[in-house]
């Protein structure tokens, strides 16, 4: 397979349209996807946006305003929308531009999407993706900066992938598009412009399985979406103390690949989750009470969870470089839990 | 519609009433659970509205179910094993009444949730639009859903994306013990639909042939047109919220006044006056029905429940 | 204070009532809570519902209509009117019926009552109480049964309560009304009608501490909710084993008392934690991880977490009897656990 | 209004717009960081509406809330300390461009979340009436609210429980790129203020003295009838989404259009003519304007960011 380097951007985009090339049913509605709606009689109106973001750009020139649909800006609505399609036989991508606006279409995500199969007592299917956009570092605040990723994966029947690179991004976006349960795919806006090596055919990543991104003996480093690269980042700085960590990527969070981790933590014994959510009822804390039930016996130390803090997310900028787990605290925390020194936690 | 029809669709009324009063003296027994919420006063309009509909026509409904399900031609026995819990129920017990659905009849689901069932109706018609297959969706709902965000939204997906769907609100006076009176704000829910330019129309409910022929008229409509259309049924809960509610919140001279227009009375005093039917027919047909629904709970209530492994299966389509 | 057996229920309906009587500024909304409004007119009609299971029932009799307020059926419009009021000065008690329904409202809570406080950089303050109904066991089926407890401990800026008995109830519901913050407090409905000891005078709980229910040195139990019950039920067995089960009663799970959590892990060596939700980023991983983080050292063996399924909750007895976490299970939990067994987990 | 008044009133305009186009310049530079939504163009929205309200009513706005915060008194210097996230800002940095507040003014915040701010002002305008403090509502939201749950939910709590707010709805052509053309499907968005009974009208909202006039009759209407009333304003986002936004969705004609309709240049134009006002005049207090925010900018700039410990103190009001 040929590859080259694309964006995290480009990559969804391309997942995208080769998924819309191959299965007619595959439609994608949100705001602004396309774009202009509304203007197409004059030139430059026609996808004139793409999303926020301009992830979806190009689609609607290929795919016409009948597969490439600018929503009303109404989330109950159009996610509503979205499953009914799918029960229908059709493949929905929705876009919810923010994650932080899932909010507006909690029930329809809570109590249908996630629900509707099992209530069924399993005969039908949803085959929805919806995709959405993650993550601090952006300036943006309170309200736009927010991960939710341990909400969603609280929720019976939802998958929740959240890829850490353009790779990972493309080959679990064509899955999701195929998988016949509700998806929610997170994309980290702090991500959209990283490159990595993308082969232009389509793949598909297993959900799932998660991903060894770096080798190592020393002490297991789990990393949530960007975090991985700040773990990664964090393993190059160790490795000149002699310090070997392994890096593990979960790129799917519902299901998650427990089994991986613990294989990890049983080499290593010491586990540190990087996340930069809040802490309470979190990713990391599910992912430190599996291992701890399961890897026990393995464990050198306690695990720590290296998160967010237990506030929203700050405008200001040293607040929110401080709210977001960094390069330096991954550092500090992995050669204290080795040393055995007592860490107060930041949260 | 002629005689044979009438009587036809009075059977399939008095076949609902039948389950629904089994239903009400039963939730009243010590084996009883759940919750059960009938229909009884409101058969007309499933009877009058979902024959009219396609095979692979899509529907949504509520928590208030039965009715719709026994329309849309469910076998009485498997709701029955739905509604006990067992696995030869319509969704293998895991649902339980208030979520009846049948995938075989495009029979989406049963919304627990008031209004919920909104968008979705309004997606699947949607999508038959974008598949061109000609289906249209029926969207079951009570004159309280009208508040709510996804009724909104619902609706003005639809106009916007021209989805072929046909919304129905059952207005039978309340919204759990909230008297229409209180929580309308218009003097109709149809002022909701044509703020959206929804063709739509307010209908008595308890009138069965007024309910078919305007119904079959906005279904013929809907899918000529690919538009969405709205109608309003008035009728009345007559056993409450859910079978146990006491309906204090009801004066004795309205129950009076609703008993009165009864839509199965009403449908054989019309029978018996026009076409000479004799009484003793509508009551061999009741005690048919009793018989149909007895046999059905017995015949349900001795099916096995279904096993763990069912339940974990229904999650997830794949197996992870 | 003179005391006498209560209800929950009418312990909860006690604390609505003294509060306001006390505070001119409380005031409740939410859909029946007084009921047959629209029909006042005739006798019976008034107060004919208080709430689906008779809560707030005598209320309206008591305040009128103009503080115990049948909202219309709209979550989103009586929550957000609640946050506003509460800016405005007012101390609103919203009920919303079901915990499940909170998605219909959830943008307001997560997004606007959690934040407002905090995006103002903490000058204003949210003093909204939101009641709701948790927890299976009621034949109700996926859309009436579920906890979320773990769902709103994730989102900063909200308190949440979720009491096990009729005593805790009136006092930590007097302190959500009190409280400056917006609090969820959660009812149990199959606890409704469990009676204790409940003095008569208005008492407050502070909100945040957790109760040692049962004092014991072998192992310490953390029951979520009902499941405190439960596991005092399996307490009761234990003892004839001669295993001598501390059961902790956390209350509040934000913030949680995760001090008084740990003193009894470091006795005892041993924790379990039994709740009915789902397992996954739950309240019982939240205890679990920060367990492991504060009280490696003193713990003997693996947490446990004994909870409800990663599935929606099933409407079939059996099932849903399968569902929620069983007084034989908690004690075959511990016992294994004591002895170093390997223990299965359900989920 | 005399012409002192609209003088007044044009200079208030002004120096939004002055704000304003600091804002735009500094978002294109090096140090710029965040998201920044102007008002550009409907400053005469703010500036003919906010000040006929009392010290003490209580007001909402969204991302998109320079204006408002300016109109409604606010000091520009902390205001841009907020944009800056620096702690003598209005929210001490946390909250930000999009988040600007005031509880000194009863500005209850500015909602990132479309329509979000809605239901919220419903209920200080409903808490008002509760009072009987003679307080009202203003509520400040664009074109695109008008789709979300929120809104309806929110239009009909305040309809129902008769809450004295006034709705305000800046039309200014486009829900980010998608023109109203599209997202309406109503002429006007005050069809579903109508659809709920209120009062409405649609106005000019480029026309600074019309928009005075209307507001200040809805303003009073309110507060005496204790009722809810809504007011579609109709102008132009001249600058975008946000600072930054390419804007190809927009037609180069249409753009001509609305520059010549520019509130600023129509407010002086007539004040010229009917008043003999010396254009010099506006010159002057135009580059009076931009020392103000250029000295504000500057000020602002120097103040120092907020600690940790603000942040971590800001989550509850208890300590806990
Ligand atoms: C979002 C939501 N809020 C509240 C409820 C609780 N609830 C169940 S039925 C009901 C009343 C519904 O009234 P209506 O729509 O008129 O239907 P009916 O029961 O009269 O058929 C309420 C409030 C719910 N199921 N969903
Ligand atoms: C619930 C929600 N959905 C989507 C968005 C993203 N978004 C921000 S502004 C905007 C357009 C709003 O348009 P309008 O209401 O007309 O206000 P304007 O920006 O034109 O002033 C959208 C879709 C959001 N903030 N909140
Ligand atoms: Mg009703
Ligand atoms: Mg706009």
């Amino acid at each position: 397979m040929t590859s080259r380097l694309l964006t995290y951007k480009d990559a969804i985009n391309e997942a995208l349209r080769q998924e819309m090339q191959a299965d007619s049913r595959v439609f994608l509605i949100g705001e602004d996807v396309a774009g202009g709606a509304g203007r197409d009689e004059f030139p430059g109106a026609t996808d004139a946006w793409g999303g926020p973001f301009g992830v979806t750009k190009g689609l609607v020139t290929e795919f016409g305003r009948e597969r490439v649909i600018d929503s009303l800006l109404a989330e109950t609505g159009f996610v509503g929308a979205c499953i009914g399609a799918a029960f229908a036989g059709l493949r929905p991508v929705a876009e919810i531009m923010y994650a932080d606006f899932l909010g507006t279409s909690f029930d329809q995500i809570l109590n249908h999407a996630a629900k509707l199969r099992f209530t069924y007592g399993g005969i039908s299917s949803i085959p929805l993706v919806i995709r959405t956009v993650t993550g601090a570092g952006f300036r943006a605040a309170s309200e736009h900066s927010q991960m939710l990723i341990s909400i969603y994966s609280h929720v019976p029947g939802l998958k929740v992938i959240a890829p850490s690179n353009a790779f990972d991004a493309k080959g679990l976006l064509i899955s999701a598009i195929r998988d016949p349960d509700p998806v929610i795919f997170m994309e980290h806006k702090r991500l959209y412009m990283r490159e990595s090596m993308v082969p232009e055919a389509p793949y598909a990543i297993p959900i799932g399985k998660g991903d060894i991104k770096r080798i190592g003996n020393s002490i297991t480093i789990v990393g949530v979406q960007k975090m991985v690269n700040t773990a990664l980042d964090a393993a190059n700085i160790l490795e000149k103390e002699g310090i070997h960590a392994e890096v593990i990527d979960p790129r799917s969070y519902s299901p998650l690949d427990i089994e991986l981790i613990c294989e990890s933590v049983e080499k290593t014994g010491f586990l540190l989750i990087v996340d930069e959510s809040h802490p309470r009822c979190s990713i990391a804390s599910d992912i430190s009470s599996q291992v701890v039930d399961r890897a026990f016996a393995s464990l050198k130390g306690p695990i720590k969870m290296l998160t967010g803090l237990h506030t929203p997310v700050p405008y200001s900028p040293p607040l929110e470089d401080f709210f977001i787990p960094s390069v330096n605290e991954v550092v500090r925390y992995c050669t204290s839990m080795i040393k055995g020194e007592n860490i107060v936690n930041r949260y | 519609m002629d005689k044979e029809d009438l009587l036809g669709k009075w059977k399939l009324m008095s076949l609902i009433r039948e389950f629904d009063l089994h239903v009400k003296d039963f939730s009243q027994s010590d084996e009883a659970f759940g919750y059960f919420h009938t229909s009884i006063g409101q058969e007309a309009v499933s009877v009058g509205v979902i024959p009219n509909i396609n095979e692979n026509d899509y529907l949504t409904s509520t928590y208030r179910n039965h009715s719709h399900g026994i329309a849309r031609g469910l076998d009485i026995k498997r709701m029955y094993a739905e509604m006990l819990g067992r696995e030869t129920g319509y969704c293998k017990g895991i649902g339980g009444s208030m979520h009846i659905a049948d995938q075989s009849r495009n029979f989406i689901g049963s919304m627990g949730i008031v209004a919920g069932g909104i968008p979705i109706a309004v997606g699947a018609a949607f999508a038959s639009r974008y598949k061109k297959s000609n289906q249209i969706a029926i969207c079951f709902f009570g004159d309280g859903a009208v508040h709510q965000g996804a009724f909104h939204e619902g609706l003005e997906f639809a106009s916007k994306f021209e989805s072929p769907v046909l919304f129905i609100c059952e207005n039978n006076l309340y919204a759990e013990s909230t008297a229409v009176e209180y929580h309308l704000i218009h003097e109709s829910v149809i002022n909701y639909a044509q703020g959206y330019g929804l063709k739509s129309a307010k209908i008595d409910g308890n009138d069965l042939e007024r309910v078919h022929e305007v119904s079959q008229e906005f279904i013929e409509w809907v899918r000529r047109n690919q538009k969405p259309a709205f109608i309003e049924f008035m009728t009345y809960k007559m056993s409450g919220q859910y079978e146990g509610d006491k309906q204090t919140y009801k004066p004795t001279d309205e129950i009076a006044y609703w008993a009165g227009r009864d839509p199965l009375v009403l449908l054989a005093n019309k029978m018996m006056i026009e076409y000479k039917v004799d009484p003793n027919l509508f009551l061999k047909i009741e005690s048919e029905n009793k018989e149909l629904v007895q046999a059905a709970f017995n015949a349900a209530n001795n099916d096995p429940y279904p096993s763990i492994d069912v339940m974990r299966d229904a999650v997830y389509a794949e197996t992870l």
